[in-house]
């Protein structure tokens, strides 16, 4: 009844979009005041709020296709003659990102209940969440760039706060920090890039700004330039080569955070930025060179650290990185829909994986070492079938989603790019599907290496002690009995034997493993690129370029390859395991230590900072405070010395008053002139 | 003749004033020499005052006689200044005689009474030997009250002090003044202002020389540096009362009579130009060394001594910038403020320096705890000598300050409000003892006497009203026109 | 009407000194409850005259000019009135003393004084923010000094003494200069006018300032030695490298609620006036030096930051915070342009909201802690978890997350200096982009801070601290939502500030 | 030179001795006597100068009376001590010399360039005229003389006054 | 008639002998002496315009009378505080009053 009235006053159910942001919201302000309260049934309450979102962003979603894009703004502030405006807009890919976004956060929220019902502060949990789910549906229908910004930051504050949601594992603390920081320096980017976008435009609006840089408003150095700075925000945020170095830590992080922020859609949000403004980089070809070898590099090097890394979770979000870039490298070489493309299918595939991870985390009682793994094949029936679509899927195996997407970047580096991104894509996708396959391997095949699951001694992270070797100092002696008692799932846990989780927990998985199957077909050839026809419509982004067939088969050929080496490496021992860490153990050292960005970082950027800051400290006290200090100190001792000559001897007084005349007579001398 | 042709009338003040001051030594006398006299006091003080309504319902248009003794708004003011003032040292002092019985009661209100009489004299006269007698009697009797705890070592050594740089003093004033009397055959210093400009033309030298000398002789007793060198040693050595009187009523009177006899004799016709810089120079000196030297100090008195220089070097800003109606309202403004300020002060220090027997700043310790009223009037009373808003002393000081920048002597309040701020450190110290730290063991709860009380809340009273309502005195001083010759 | 009620408005709180002065000392609870009243009644009174306020006036408005006092050459005027630069930072100062008395509940020492010195003080902040004429201004800049002496001095930590000395001499030659510079503008102002209709409102001396007729006394030279010392002058109060060191001295010594008041008003009276007096009256030579003041902004914005790096107590860190979110009021008025002025204000409006909620969570957590080095804390989230969480969104605040007031104010800023005029500062970009830098070494130090002290392993001295109190919510709530009010809604107070702020910038014509 | 002059001379350099003495001598009483002579020379002047009554009463007040005055207070103080052995304060002594002579070379620089002119003939002034003056013109200052000396007899009472206990 | 250029010098000569033994002298009775001198010089300046100067007329005599009342009256009160000291101390060496200082 109520859909009769609006469809006579001709509103659809677009105008009330702006609903989806706000069921979180509301599940965030409930938990706030009331979550200490309700306890055990917060998790409904957040898992309601999200269905509704999303059933809301699935009418949305309908009505959109074949619709027209819609807009409600209201003014915000006002800055001399310009008028800043807020609001909400519904247009062809903000509609897919509802669906993408609401969907992957409905399943984790479902995830969530079963995964975090042991954790005392699981209300908190949840409410971050639901703020999480407001801020970046809020983040996916802005109708101009400054409010992208504030959800952006605001997504990047419920990361902190996620990452840091156990506070008091010192790691935890630091990675979150790290996060925030590290996508701070992409922020101040992109909020330069946004605010010089508005001094040149006067307007924030996407539309706006589409507009003059068709009219030529912008000279190509300030579109370059500003594209450049809207790029690094997203290199902050989608954790592009340099700035990636915080997702890895962002594994802190509860599981169902890392895969609902850290796969799926906040890290996603830089590629979705440069798809908002993709008439911007469209003009200028510099920025797109750019977009393209920062993808094409940060794929190839992240592929390259999961290929050695043992925390099943880092080697995921190596993977994640990686994959981010293959998005960017989409869209540095004009593969608009192919990016978006693959951001899609990504989230579900690699959602899928996170909770796959997560879920085999929760039956091992919380060990992230896959080589503590091994053998769950036959103990977690659900977990291991999906974890492998998924890993079939980010391998692009035909037919599955990955496949689809994967095939469309490397048709626009083939065609767009030059022959070394070309490569580069080809190589990455290789080393994808051999390092996703050996996670796979050695975490579900062979033998279960855990051990005795309820042996404390055995709760260990390498990282974590030597983090805190180097802490104990400042934390104090009492941290090792803080870690004994914060963990808050490790108790009265009965079993000594991984198992499958609580259907709770499996749905999930099952949930995302049909998407990561049937998603790709919405843009293939075959089927007519639905997708493409959806998300270009009235948008001027070129023309999408779409690989022959031979490039199906090589692409799908490198992924069975790199499965292949795997499993003759991780099931069969064709190949011993340490066989290049052996052969080129610097090389292998190299890539599991990152790089050394981290300690380049440090030594280049903190400490010469931190160095700087303790000598202009010193200064400021020394010196600045100095000078006054010495100001103070001569007034007084002048004020000494004067008082000195007050000796007692009244005839003292007597000479000074003669010699005080004697001045005052010279002054009148010197200065009048009385005697001339 | 002018003892038969003149009216008398308008000395009326003055001749009641000196048959009281003779009637209460008269009863001094006749009640014997030892004892408590407090109603001597309260005669005293209520002598004063009865002048001092004399002062202001007689005479309001002026007039003088001959060119000896002229009675114009300045002098009545200052009249006022006086009497009130003394009137207050006198409250100030009944409680200090009270506590120290060797003292000769009548005696010493009665010299007090007999220095105010010189002091009103001095502000009437417009003739240099009326002015010197004034100025003599009030001299003489400040030694005499310096000393007049003579078992004291420390009163009777500043007295000693006070004698023979003040007697050098009055030989360096008299000295300028023969020449001025040689050059111009007369002692009026209207007749003197009138001759001036040819005299300067003719005898620069000369004239320059007298000017000096009698800037030497009246800078020391107003006590700007370099001839403040007597007041701090003088000033802690003499009886607390007799040290406010000095800073307050010796301190303004002299400043009077300096502006009597620089603005009426050296004045006019382009001399002003002349010596305006030096006294500027002077004024900067004084703000500079009596704040600076203030910072150092820690005995209660001595620091109101060197706190009082710089008042005095403030004071002399607005006469060094301009002479007018203008420079004399804004200096007669703060000269009301400074006497409430300082008598007020001096009240709260002889209280608490007498009742702790020791004169360091540490005898302030703790006095909110002890006596909040007394505290709080006090730091009203430093604030307004630092000059803080609501107070008169901010007003004060802001007109001189707006004075000399519109006078074009920018420089010197920029030494002023330096110098000021540097004495926020002074004055705030005194009150960090009495707010901010805890009073010493033995110090019990203070009685406050009743003629202490009263000069504390009347000096309160006025300063904050001053400092709020300024204009309800600047109303009545713009009606003025301060001296006859400023027109 | 509303004239009268500015009147009220400042002499209210000094009426409740003195009826405070009437109460034996002993009823605490009447006595806070008073006070409370007091600043309550200021604060309505605020809100009425914010309701109102003309939004499309940009001169003075409700303004009242009463004769004060005559000095025979001079008539000085009681001249108050506010526009849309004063009227937000009324509000500001009435509702941040207001909660900050919420925050000194806990004070027992010498209750009955720590009120009339609050409220005093309360007095002289407004009355400097309605002054319009000079001799008021500097009379109500002054009459702020003495309470905070006391207020610091009194009630301060181990250091109190040397510190509320430091401030009371350090701000005092700060407004001795000014005072200095307005008596030669006034001077300037008289010789251009040939002593005719002389004052010191600044309303005349800025329309006498701006007549092209009086090259003769105004030469450049002059104008820019007075603008210079206002900027000295005020650079002082902001305070601005490198007359700062006194702050961060008073911010660690001065207890919760001063600290809340001085970070929160005190310092936004330097801005206040940088912009009424040396904007207002000199616009041409602000102008004129405005690379000088970015530039100092800039340094204030890095200084601070980098200072605020390496403190090892809570209290000086945030300090320095507030050195270095000043630089940035400092860079929006620096551009010139209507959103560099705006965010100015803006940035005066919000940083005292943001750094007195930041100051109160420091004050409480020592209270309970009674630490605030910074290595001697950890884990306070899981003793204290609902103050922690203030002390994150404090911080959040402070770093400028959108959402919240900081944000806005650092945004309309950036816009500002990336929109400056290349003919008035050069290296506009240049500046904008290490000032960006700021923002990362903002969120660097903060965070730092919030993970040493409430993330990380708790300490077991701090498991039993008792969390917020009731009376606490009070100035937590308030302030953070006064904070998420304009940022998440900047348009309440952007259209009061708004019209002021183009008729400023139009004055050089920019 | 006429005689005037030579009188002129011998008094005024009796005056100037004798004052030098005054400063120079050891012995205390030898010093008052020094200055009696001093005032004495400068009376002398005053009657050279014919103002005979002046000079009379400078015999009186300054020979008589206040010459009695210092030997009175020279007995009731440390009259035997012949001095106070060598004084340490050197630079006091330069200083002030330099100091005072330099005021002087001020002193007489300006009245020599003054060179002011003399009146014909010399103003004699007789007790009568000075009478008049006195409680004519001057009369205030005269009743303020009183009132001077009654302060100054009070004073200097009350302050040496030796208590009998 | 002896010019008056030779009075003024004498005086001030005398005036500079007199402020000399105020600043230099140890005993305090030579430096009430001394004053005294000073104010000797005076009258002679007084008296010797009284008598020959630009403006010659009695009004210097009187002056010098009222100057000599008041050297007296200063005198006596000088050798009071004088005696009061010197009971309290049992010196009159200049030297030896300094307790008030700085």
């Amino acid at each position: 009844m109520c859909h009769g009235i609006l469809k006579e006053k001709g509103v659809g159910m677009m105008h009330y979009a702006w609903l989806i942001p706000v069921f979180p919201l509301i599940t965030f302000l409930i938990l706030l005041v009331a979550g200490r309260v309700l306890k055990e049934k917060v998790a409904y309450i957040g898992i309601a709020g999200l269905a509704l979102s999303f059933l809301l962003s699935v009418l949305v979603l309908l009505e959109r296709i074949g619709g027209e894009t819609y807009t409600y703004v209201l003014n915000w502030m006002t800055v001399g003659e310009n008028v800043v405006t807020m609001g909400y807009e519904v247009t062809a890919l903000n509609a897919m990102m509802l669906i993408v976004v609401t969907l992957v956060s409905l399943v984790v929220h479902i995830f969530s209940k079963e995964y975090m019902k042991e954790d005392d502060r699981i209300h908190v949990f949840f409410a971050y969440l639901g703020l999480f789910s407001f801020s970046m549906l809020g983040l996916v229908l802005a109708p101009n760039i400054l409010q992208l910004f504030i959800f952006w930051e605001l997504v990047g504050l419920c990361s902190f706060l996620l990452v840091g949601f156990w506070y008091f594992k010192p790691e935890a603390a630091a990675a979150a920090k790290k996060a925030f920081l590290i996508t701070r320096i992409g922020d101040v980017g992109l909020l330069i890039g946004l605010v010089l976008l508005f001094n040149r435009v006067g307007s924030f609006n996407y539309a706006e700004i589409y507009t003059a840089v068709e009219m030529d408003q912008l000279s190509a150095p300030m579109i370059t330039t500003i594209a450049l700075l809207i790029f690094l925000g997203a290199v902050g945020k989608s954790a592009q080569f340099p700035l990636h170095v915080w997702l890895p830590d962002a594994m802190e992080g509860p599981t169902p955070v890392s895969a609902l922020i850290h796969a799926a859609t906040m890290v996603a949000a830089g590629v979705y930025l440069i798809g908002v403004m993709y008439p911007l980089f469209l003009a200028s070809s510099t920025a797109m060179t750019v977009v393209a070898y920062t993808g094409a590099l940060t794929a190839l090097f992240a592929a390259t650290m999961a290929l050695v890394n043992n925390d099943i979770k880092r080697i995921l979000a190596y993977s994640t990185i990686s994959q981010l870039g293959f998005m960017i490298l989409a869209l540095g070489t004009a593969g608009y829909v192919a990016g978006l493309f693959h951001l899609m299918t990504h989230a579900f595939f690699k959602a899928l994986l996170f909770l796959g991870a997560g879920s085999v985390i929760f039956a091992v009682h919380h060990r992230q070492d896959i080589r503590d793994m091994g053998g769950l094949w036959g103990k977690m029936k659900v977990t291991s079938v999906t974890f492998l679509i998924g890993s079939l899927a980010i391998a692009g195996i035909f037919p599955l989603a990955g496949f689809w997407s994967k095939e469309e970047i490397l048709a626009s580096t083939l065609i767009n790019g030059d022959g070394f991104l070309f490569l580069i894509a080809l190589v990455t996708a290789f080393l994808t599907a051999f390092y996703m396959f050996r996670l796979f391997f050695k975490t579900f095949t062979g033998e279960f290496k855990g051990g005795d699951l309820n042996d404390p001694t055995e709760e260990t992270f390498n990282e974590q002690a030597a983090w805190e070797a180097t802490q104990s100092a400042e934390v104090g002696l009492d941290a090792g009995y803080e870690e004994r008692k914060v963990y808050p799932n490790h108790q009265e846990v009965p079993e000594n034997e991984p198992r499958e989780n609580a259907g709770l927990m499996t749905f999930p998985l099952m949930v995302l493993a049909v998407l990561a199957v049937i998603a790709g077909f919405i843009n293939a050839p075959f089927l007519g690129h639905q997708l493409e026809a959806f998300l270009t419509a009235g948008l001027n982004v070129g023309t999408q370029p779409h690989g022959a067939l031979w490039l199906a088969f090589l692409s799908v050929a490198v992924a069975v390859a790199g499965i292949s080496l795997a499993w003759a490496m991780y099931v069969k021992g064709f190949i011993r395991e340490d066989f290049f860490s052996s052969k080129a153990p610097s090389i292998h050292k190299l890539f599991q230590n990152n790089y050394y960005l981290d300690d380049i970082y440090l030594a280049v950027f903190v400490r010469p900072t931190k160095e700087i800051s303790l000598l202009l400290w010193e200064m400021d006290k020394t010196i600045v405070d100095g000078v006054i200090t010495l100001i103070g100190s001569l007034t007084s001792r002048s004020g000494k010395a004067m008082g000195k000559h007050q000796d007692g001897q009244l005839q003292t007084y007597g000479l000074v008053t003669v010699f005080g005349g004697m001045v005052v007579i010279g002054l009148a001398f010197a200065v009048r002139g009385y005697f001339g | 003749m002018i003892v038969l042709e003149t009216d008398w009338s308008l000395m009326t003040p003055e001749i009641s004033l000196a048959a009281l001051a003779l009637l209460v030594f008269t009863i001094d006398f006749m009640t014997g020499i030892h004892g408590k006299k407090p109603f001597i006091g309260r005669l005293a003080v209520l002598s004063l005052l009865v002048t001092a309504v004399l002062v202001i319902l007689l005479n309001p248009g002026g007039g003088s006689i001959g060119d000896l003794f002229l009675v114009d708004p300045f002098a009545r003011l200052f009249k006022l200044i006086i009497l009130i003032g003394v009137a207050m040292v006198i409250m100030i002092s009944m409680y200090y005689l009270d506590r120290n019985p060797e003292v000769y009661q009548g005696e010493y209100y009665s010299i007090m009474m007999f220095a105010a009489l010189g002091a009103m004299l001095m502000v009437s006269s417009a003739d240099l030997i009326t002015l010197f007698i004034g100025l003599e009697i009030l001299s003489i009797s400040s030694y005499v009250l310096a000393g007049f705890k003579k078992h004291h070592r420390h009163s009777t050594e500043a007295a000693l002090k006070y004698v023979i740089l003040g007697g050098t003093a009055s030989a360096f004033i008299l000295y300028g003044m023969s020449f001025l009397y040689g050059l111009t055959g007369s002692t009026s210093l209207v007749e003197i202002g009138q001759a001036m400009p040819v005299l300067f033309q003719q005898y620069p030298a000369l004239v320059g020389m007298s000017f000096l000398f009698m800037l030497v002789g009246f800078g020391f007793k107003i006590s700007i540096v370099p001839f403040h060198m007597w007041a701090p040693d003088v000033y802690q050595g003499s009886p607390t009362p007799v040290t406010a009187f000095l800073t307050v009523v010796s301190k303004l009177a002299g400043f009077a009579i300096v502006i009597r006899i620089f603005t009426l004799a050296f004045g006019f016709e382009g001399i002003h130009g002349e010596w305006s810089f030096i006294l500027a120079v002077m004024a900067a000196i004084t703000m500079i060394t009596g704040n600076f030297i203030a910072l150092t100090q820690n005995n209660v008195k001595r620091l109101m001594a060197y706190s009082g220089i710089a008042q005095a070097g403030y004071l002399l800003v607005p006469f060094a910038v301009v002479l007018g109606d203008f420079s004399s309202t804004v200096i007669v403004f703060y000269s009301v403020a400074y006497l409430m300020m300082t008598l007020g002060a001096f009240a709260v220090i002889t209280l608490v320096t007498e009742d702790s027997g020791m004169t360091d700043i540490s005898s302030f310790a703790g006095l909110y705890y002890r006596s909040p009223y007394m505290a709080i009037a006090m730091t009203v009373f430093l604030v307004s000598l630092g000059g803080l808003p609501l107070t008169a002393g901010f007003i004060g000081k802001v007109n001189i300050f707006i004075l000399a920048a519109a006078g074009d002597m920018l420089w010197l309040a920029i030494i002023m409000i330096l110098t000021s701020v540097v004495s926020f450190y002074y004055y705030f110290g005194f009150i960090k003892q009495m707010f901010m730290t805890e009073p010493r063991p033995n110090d019990k709860e203070l009685f406050v006497p009743g003629g202490l009380l009263t000069v504390v809340t009347v000096s309160l009273a006025v300063v904050l009203l001053l400092g709020i309502a300024p204009n309800l005195l600047l109303d009545i001083f713009n009606q003025y026109n301060w001296m006859p010759s400023f027109n | 009407m509303m004239a009268n009620m500015l009147i009220w408005l400042v002499f209210l709180p000094l009426i409740g000194a003195i009826l405070l002065f009437t109460i034996p000392k002993e009823n605490v609870n009447v006595i806070r409850s008073l006070a409370t009243i007091v600043s309550g009644m200021a604060l309505i009174l605020t809100v009425i005259i914010w309701g109102g306020f003309d939004r499309g006036v940009s001169g003075i408005q409700n303004g009242t000019t009463l004769p004060w006092f005559d000095l025979g050459f001079l008539q000085i005027n009681f001249e108050i009135g506010i526009d849309g630069l004063s009227m937000p930072l009324l509000l500001l100062t009435t509702l941040v003393t207001t909660l900050s008395i919420f925050a000194s509940f806990s004070i027992e020492k010498r209750v009955k004084e720590f009120y009339i010195w609050t409220l005093i003080l309360l007095s002289g902040m407004l009355g400097v923010f309605v002054a319009l004429d000079m001799f008021l201004f500097f009379l109500f800049f002054e009459l702020t000094l003495v309470p905070m002496f006391f207020l610091i001095g009194i009630w301060g930590g181990k250091m109190r003494s040397y510190a509320s000395f430091k401030f009371l001499l350090y701000t005092g030659i700060g407004s001795g200069i000014m005072f200095m510079t307005f008596l030669a503008i006034f001077t300037k102002g008289a010789e251009a006018m040939n002593f005719q209709g002389t004052s010191f409102s600044m309303i005349r001396l800025a329309e006498i300032f701006a007549n092209p007729a009086n090259p003769e006394v105004l030469s450049e030279g002059v104008k820019a030695a007075l603008f210079l010392g206002l900027l000295v002058a005020f650079a002082i109060k902001l305070p601005v490298f490198p007359f700062h060191t006194w702050l961060p001295n008073a911010h660690v010594e001065a207890p919760t609620a001063v600290s809340m008041i001085l970070a929160g008003i005190l310092l936004k009276m330097g801005g206040y006036g940088l912009i009424r007096a040396g904007f207002g009256i000199l616009p041409d030579q602000a102008a004129k030096f405005a690379t000088l003041i970015a530039i100092l902004g800039l340094i204030n914005i890095i200084y601070g930051a980098l200072l605020a790096l390496v403190q090892t107590d809570l209290k000086a860190l945030v300090a320095y915070s507030s050195i270095s979110h000043m630089g940035i009021v400092l860079l929006g008025i620096a551009s010139f342009t209507h959103s560099g002025m705006q965010g100015a204000v803006f940035q005066l409006v919000s940083h005292g909201f943001i750094s007195a909620l930041l100051f109160f969570m420091v004050g409480a957590m020592y209270e309970r802690t009674k630490t605030r080095t910074i290595s001697e804390m950890g884990g306070l989230s899981k003793s204290v978890p609902i103050l922690a969480g203030f002390m994150l969104a404090a911080a959040m605040a402070s770093i400028g997350l959108p959402g919240l007031s900081g944000f806005v104010s650092e945004l309309l800023a950036f816009i500002g200096i990336f929109g400056a005029s290349a003919d008035l500062i050069p290296a506009a970009m240049t500046i904008g982009i290490i000032a960006g830098i700021g923002i990362i070494l903002t969120a660097a130090y903060l965070l730092w801070a919030m993970q040493r002290t409430t993330f990380g392993p708790i300490k077991e001295k701090f498991m039993n601290l008792p969390d917020a109190r009731p009376m606490e919510y009070v100035p937590m709530v308030g302030l953070l939502a006064l904070s998420l009010i304009l940022g998440v809604y900047p348009h309440i107070l952007s259209d009061v500030i708004n019209t002021t702020v183009i008729d400023i910038v139009s004055r050089i014509g920019g | 030179m006429n005689a005037q002059m030579f009188f002129f001379i011998v008094f005024a350099l009796i005056a100037i001795i004798s004052a030098v003495l005054i400063m120079a001598l050891e012995r205390i009483a030898h010093r008052v006597v020094a200055m009696a002579f001093s005032f004495f020379a400068v009376a002398a002047i005053y009657f050279l100068l014919g103002a005979e009554f002046i000079g009379i009463v400078q015999i009186m007040v300054y020979v008589g009376a206040i010459t009695i005055l210092f030997v009175f207070g020279m007995m009731m103080t440390e009259h035997r001590n012949v001095g106070f052995g060598p004084d340490p304060r050197k630079t006091q002594q330069i200083l002030g010399f330099v100091g005072v002579g330099f005021l002087l070379a001020f002193m007489l620089y300006a009245i020599v360039t003054a060179d002011l002119p003399n009146s014909g003939e010399p103003y004699v002034g007789s007790a009568e005229i000075i009478g008049l003056e006195l409680y004519g013109h001057y009369f205030i200052a005269f009743i303020g003389s009183a009132f001077l000396l009654t302060s100054a007899l009070i004073g200097a009472v009350v302050i040496a006054r030796k208590e009998a206990d | 008639m002896v010019s008056i250029t030779l009075f003024l010098a004498l005086a001030a000569i005398l005036f500079c002998i007199g402020l000399y033994g105020v600043l230099t002298r140890r005993h305090l009775v030579i430096v009430l002496a001394s004053i005294e001198l000073m104010l000797n010089a005076v009258n002679i300046n007084l008296v010797a315009f009284s008598a020959i100067g630009p403006f010659a007329n009695i009004t210097g005599q009187v002056f010098t009378l009222f100057v000599i009342t008041v050297a007296a009256a200063e005198a006596a009160v000088a050798l009071a505080i004088l005696i009061a000291l010197y009971r309290n101390r049992n010196s009159i060496d200049v030297l030896k009053h300094d307790l008030l200082r700085w």
